[in-house]
């Protein structure tokens, strides 16, 4: 990673977090990396259409899942993710099944009811805002969260990756969180993977780190090695906390792998010229003598196991009725306002 | 006796004091100006956005997501072609998530030719609005259906669009038809319309106005006939009235219904059948370009199901399919519809028999 | 035999080795993906833009100005939503200066359903861009369609829009239906198609291709029939040739002519009102969501200006107006019309007397 | 102007530029200005709808028509321009009486036919490309001109207004023209009055300076006193040879004053309250002995009567006939491309 600008240096971290804060993380990103690894098998024997996720991203989306203030309404955090972001809820606490429904576009799939593709959350309940697949409006939206909670205890965070940052979406989030006394509590993370669809971060930007955008709107910037879960852990706290006290934005920038390619449509087979931060992690937990080989190995077997087991189960649920096309046009009830 | 742009202030003013309205706003939308039609004059919760109509737009759907009930405008409709993605977003969510969240947001923004407006202040939005599912559009033609639609609008919880046809904007309406303003036109413009010159110590005096909510999805019989029914929205119903009562003074037996359809979508269809069944004739008019129209969903819908109720092809009289409207007047009265166009459709189905 | 895909490349080719065009270029479409649908491997041409479409119409309004020939690319047309402003500009600059500059930009994505693409891969734009005055619109529904129409949208001097109907894109056309492309499938295949793995040193032979220029506004009789006229573009053309192919084969003598409009601004009105004379029946098929759809454009003409032709009720089958496209098949299947719908259609037009 | 950040210090201008040049310049915004009031006078008098425009401007806007390299394709400049632009136009050489025209729509209106505002230029000739309503869209449109000139003699100019900047399109041409090793021959110029249409600078943004923004993306930025003639010809002719001879991006941000307030729908009155170039520049020639009161009193008499006469003669100009409106919706000829 030597194209890191000097002037935003990257957050990195030794042994920080508690053993047992490590082995949760660990627990929860290998729990997200099996999961991604089942629903591309899912896409490869037919039981779905298509697959994105975030193999690759579990060091960084984990600690975010672990240090979001969860809950409903605007005391709680507001999320606006991507597609990459199955470890953030898993770490929050979602059900990978419904992950698997989702793959499966099953009646049941609780994100979108078989409307959406993988990856595409929506959990009302932990102010999970839907997932959409087009890149980067996330930001716009997460603006008016934000500015719903000036005088709350939540914060927004939006998430989105490298090459959307070039939408205009990205500058939209920095304006309108910047004004002068109207600054928003909102933390803007950018997921540098490096890669657009095929596109490489190399020719497609005028500076070395994003993160340098937000300098001139006066907010804190950090570049954070996304593949290390402890400096990831302290990045997002140290933000997190500052959007929280100082109600003002703060743009982090993470810098990830991409271990599956793009999605389905490149294939979606592991690559080796990245680096893994699960094999990092795992390494690192061996060293400080916190878990061993064969833990670690049985710990992957079970979950694979219980996934694989799901999976089968899942493929007997419903398919929604072609009638179900006309459900959730109107809404007759205000739910995001409370109305039961 | 209220204008249609203070029937619209009213109507906002009783959204943020006792609709649940929590942010009106948009480019010079707040203080000092309230807006280049006055619209938001005097108004608590209203606000002065950036130049950024996508920040705009995504500003209220998040705000809707937290579950505030924002009103933003976008300053002419003209300027929304950069925001369709995020319209169609904030109609589609509700759909997407599988009813997990409803976005209920109101959009305002003023529509139409008639002002000289040239190629960017003279915009239709109908036809590009009635596209985007999961949204309902209304568009009044008189004070009283805006106050009594935008009531509705702020408290349906979709997101709602709001059209403003700019021509009327300053049109009076009848006494007391607004339940609760003043008898008076000059004391409800004392009372709400902000001075000339300095204004930073003024506040209006809000009169007390009473709930009236018209029903998204009805249509109003802005004038009863028998020989022609013609559909219409916005600048065009008054124009259509007139060209109506000229030809029913002409003692032609001229007698054409106005359907005046108020609510875009969902729309009236039980009121659009039940008069064709009665004139058998149809023509529908609006202003915005011809190809990909609105009218022509109206009429495509009627050609299937009416069939065998019609006297006459059914007719279309919309803005012309050029790129733009000119500013010169000519140029302008050319691009779409007038009384006197609308008065020859409407007298040209009218002389074809059974 | 090329495919629909292989067909665009080839006429990108052609357009930037003798027809001018300087540069092809939208996400992911330069080395080493060549584009998400393998559009445009091997062109010289071709490059990687930042992920902003609005910037990529920019660039290709201003590249257009400058005397060159932009190609630009928006990688899904459900992507194309944030640009309409931009789009509209580009349509009504020719008109807004007087004459005094054209735009000659072309503007390729790919549209419609049938991939399983859920929401943001299933959209279709023919309404909407039968919408912005100013612009020719075609799209094709064979590779030899495709390859004849790109090179007269690139040698045209206004903003076309080529809509790649994503369904057919591997669609084969018949041997040698491409002047210039090899007898055989497997030579072109080795000639124009970018290996698996690493293409760095990966360079296309090129066939000798001769020129083929479709000319805009003409649409192409995909059958011939005399009992009823269905009127189609893209995806929906194979599906009505084999609905009326089944119905044909059926012997009760419903025998269905398909237009296939190719062109849909300017279209081909003479062809329309030459068949509905003939078949006196008329169905318009498209994928397009149901309300202000291009299709209800071409009814209502024929309502209006055929009126007395037509035997039976027009009738449209489109994309049900719902806000998204579902990824379960059964919801694909049942937002947009199939070769049973169409066939259905047809029938129950066959069906009406005089 | 107190208010401007220490980090892009404005630059200021002492005696530099040669009398000539100095008197031609005085002569250029003085034209500009007589007939920006022309116009509103047009207006007020129902000889027009609608007057938006460039009190308040000249000082800035004269020097860049006159550094303009002036001319028909890619070996010359190409002007991305808003509606203020007038004195930048006549610097350049336009006829006043055709911007007379527009204001009245006649159908000899050279820039529209009597289609669009007042102040809407459209010059082919010169490159000037058509000024549109949409505000930023030109920053967009201005990366595709600039691209084509990668390897020519000409550069492109793009300008706009400060709240302008906001839009998403201001990023865009920030982004694309800066990328590495794809630099683009791009001059963008804010020209910042501190005004929206009501809404002041205040409040709407998170930085001192508009320019502060180019930093990120490594370009050159300045800010430069758009009010004082020679220190706006210094820095535009600064920033001209820069991207000329680099190829590269520069943000040059000129302090100008509103004189008119927004356009007709604001009265279009004279304001009391911001610096007035012209009567500063007036002040410093007659210090320098360049010029007396008297004859700046003449020259302006003569200007006035001329464009009174014109407007005169405007009036009986053919308006453009209803059917006119089916004209140049399709081009038949490549006419940018050099067909004839
Ligand atoms: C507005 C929009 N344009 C294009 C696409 C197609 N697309 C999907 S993902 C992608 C690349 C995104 O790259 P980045 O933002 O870096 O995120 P990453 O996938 O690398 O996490 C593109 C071009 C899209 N989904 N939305
Ligand atoms: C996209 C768009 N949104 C809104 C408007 C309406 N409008 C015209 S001028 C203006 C203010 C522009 O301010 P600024 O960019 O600072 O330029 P200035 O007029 O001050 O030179 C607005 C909001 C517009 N023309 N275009
Ligand atoms: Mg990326
Ligand atoms: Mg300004």
């Amino acid at each position: 990673m030597s194209t890191i600008a000097p002037v935003t240096p990257i957050a990195r971290a030794s042994e920080r977090l508690s053993p047992d804060k490590c082995l949760q993380i660990y627990d929860l990103m290998l729990r997200a990396r099996v999961l991604e690894e089942r629903l591309i098998t899912m896409y490869k024997q037919g039981d779905g259409y298509f697959w994105i996720g975030g193999p690759g991203e579990e060091a960084f989306n984990v600690p975010l899942g672990l240090l979001v203030d969860k809950g409903q309404g605007v005391d709680h955090d507001y999320l606006h993710l991507h597609y990459r972001s199955s470890a953030t809820l898993l770490a929050m606490g979602a059900d990978p099944v419904d992950s698997l429904r989702q793959m499966k576009n099953t009646a049941t799939d609780p994100y979108s009811r078989g409307r959406n593709f993988a990856g595409h959350y929506s959990m009302r309940k932990w102010n999970v805002a839907p997932v959409s697949s087009p890149i980067e409006v996330q930001y716009s939206i997460a603006i008016g969260t934000a500015m719903a909670q000036r005088k709350a205890k939540g914060i927004s965070i939006v998430q989105g990756g490298d090459a959307g940052t070039a939408e205009g979406d990205f500058a939209t989030a920095l304006v309108w969180s910047s004004r002068k006394g109207c600054e928003l509590p909102l933390l803007m993370i950018v997921t540098n993977n490096r890669w657009g669809i095929s596109t490489s971060y190399e020719g497609q930007h005028g500076y070395e780190q994003i993160a340098e955008r937000g300098r001139a709107f006066g907010m804190p910037v950090t570049v954070v090695d996304g593949n290390d879960p402890e400096a990831s852990y302290e990045a997002l706290e140290k933000a997190i906390d500052y959007v929280r006290t100082e109600k003002k934005p703060y743009l982090l920038e993470a810098m990830v792998s991409r271990l599956r390619g793009h999605s389905s449509a490149s294939g979606a087979n592991f690559v080796k010229n990245e680096v893994d931060c699960l094999e990092e992690w795992e390494k690192k937990l061996e060293a400080r003598g916190l878990i061993s080989r064969a833990e670690m190995a049985a710990k992957r077997d079970q979950i694979t196991n219980e996934l694989a087991e799901a999976s089968k189960r899942v493929r007997s649920e419903p398919q929604p009725e072609g009638s179900n096309i006309w459900d959730y046009v109107f809404a007759d009830k205000n739910i995001v306002a409370g109305e039961e | 006796m209220a204008t249609m742009i203070q029937a619209i202030r009213m109507a906002l003013h009783v959204g943020e004091s006792r609709l649940g309205v929590t942010d009106i706003f948009g480019e010079d939308v707040g203080a000092p100006l309230g807006g280049v039609f006055t619209g938001t004059q005097g108004l608590e919760t209203a606000w002065n956005t950036p130049l950024d109509e996508r920040g705009i737009v995504g500003t209220a759907i998040g705000l809707a997501l937290a579950g505030q009930k924002p009103v933003a405008e976008i300053q002419f409709c003209d300027y929304a072609f950069n925001t369709i993605d995020l319209l169609k977003l904030a109609g589609n969510t509700y759909w997407s998530s599988g009813g997990d969240w409803n976005v209920p947001m109101v959009l305002m923004t003023p529509v139409g030719a008639g002002i000289r407006g040239s190629l960017y202040h003279s915009h239709s939005f109908d036809a590009q609005a009635t596209r985007i599912p999961g949204w309902k559009i209304v568009m009044p033609s008189t004070p009283r259906d805006a106050y009594g639609l935008l009531l509705s609008a702020i408290q349906d919880p979709n997101p709602v669009m709001f059209l403003m046809p700019k021509a009327l904007l300053r049109m009076k309406g009848a006494p007391g038809e607004i339940p609760g303003e003043p008898e008076d036109e000059r004391t409800l413009n004392q009372m709400i319309d902000a001075p000339l010159g300095d204004r930073s110590a003024w506040k209006p005096t809000w009169p007390s106005l009473e709930d009236l909510f018209i029903p998204i999805g009805k249509a109003r019989i802005a004038r009863e006939g028998s020989r022609v029914t013609v559909i219409t929205y916005g600048r065009n119903v008054p124009m259509a009235l007139a060209a109506a009562e000229e030809l029913a003074g002409e003692g032609q037996g001229i007698d054409a219904e106005i359907i005046d359809l108020r609510s875009l979508h969902p729309y009236d269809w039980d009121a659009i059948t039940a008069s064709v069944r009665k004139t058998n004739r149809v023509l529908c008019v609006n202003e915005d370009t011809e190809i990909t129209n609105f009218g022509e969903h109206l009429i495509r819908r009627i050609a299937e199901e009416l069939f065998y109720e019609l006297y006459a092809p059914p007719k279309l009289l919309a803005g012309a399919h050029i790129p733009g409207i000119g500013l010169a007047d000519n140029l302008e009265r050319a691009s779409v519809p007038q009384k006197e166009s609308i008065r020859a459709a409407i007298a040209e189905l009218a002389a074809h028999e059974p």
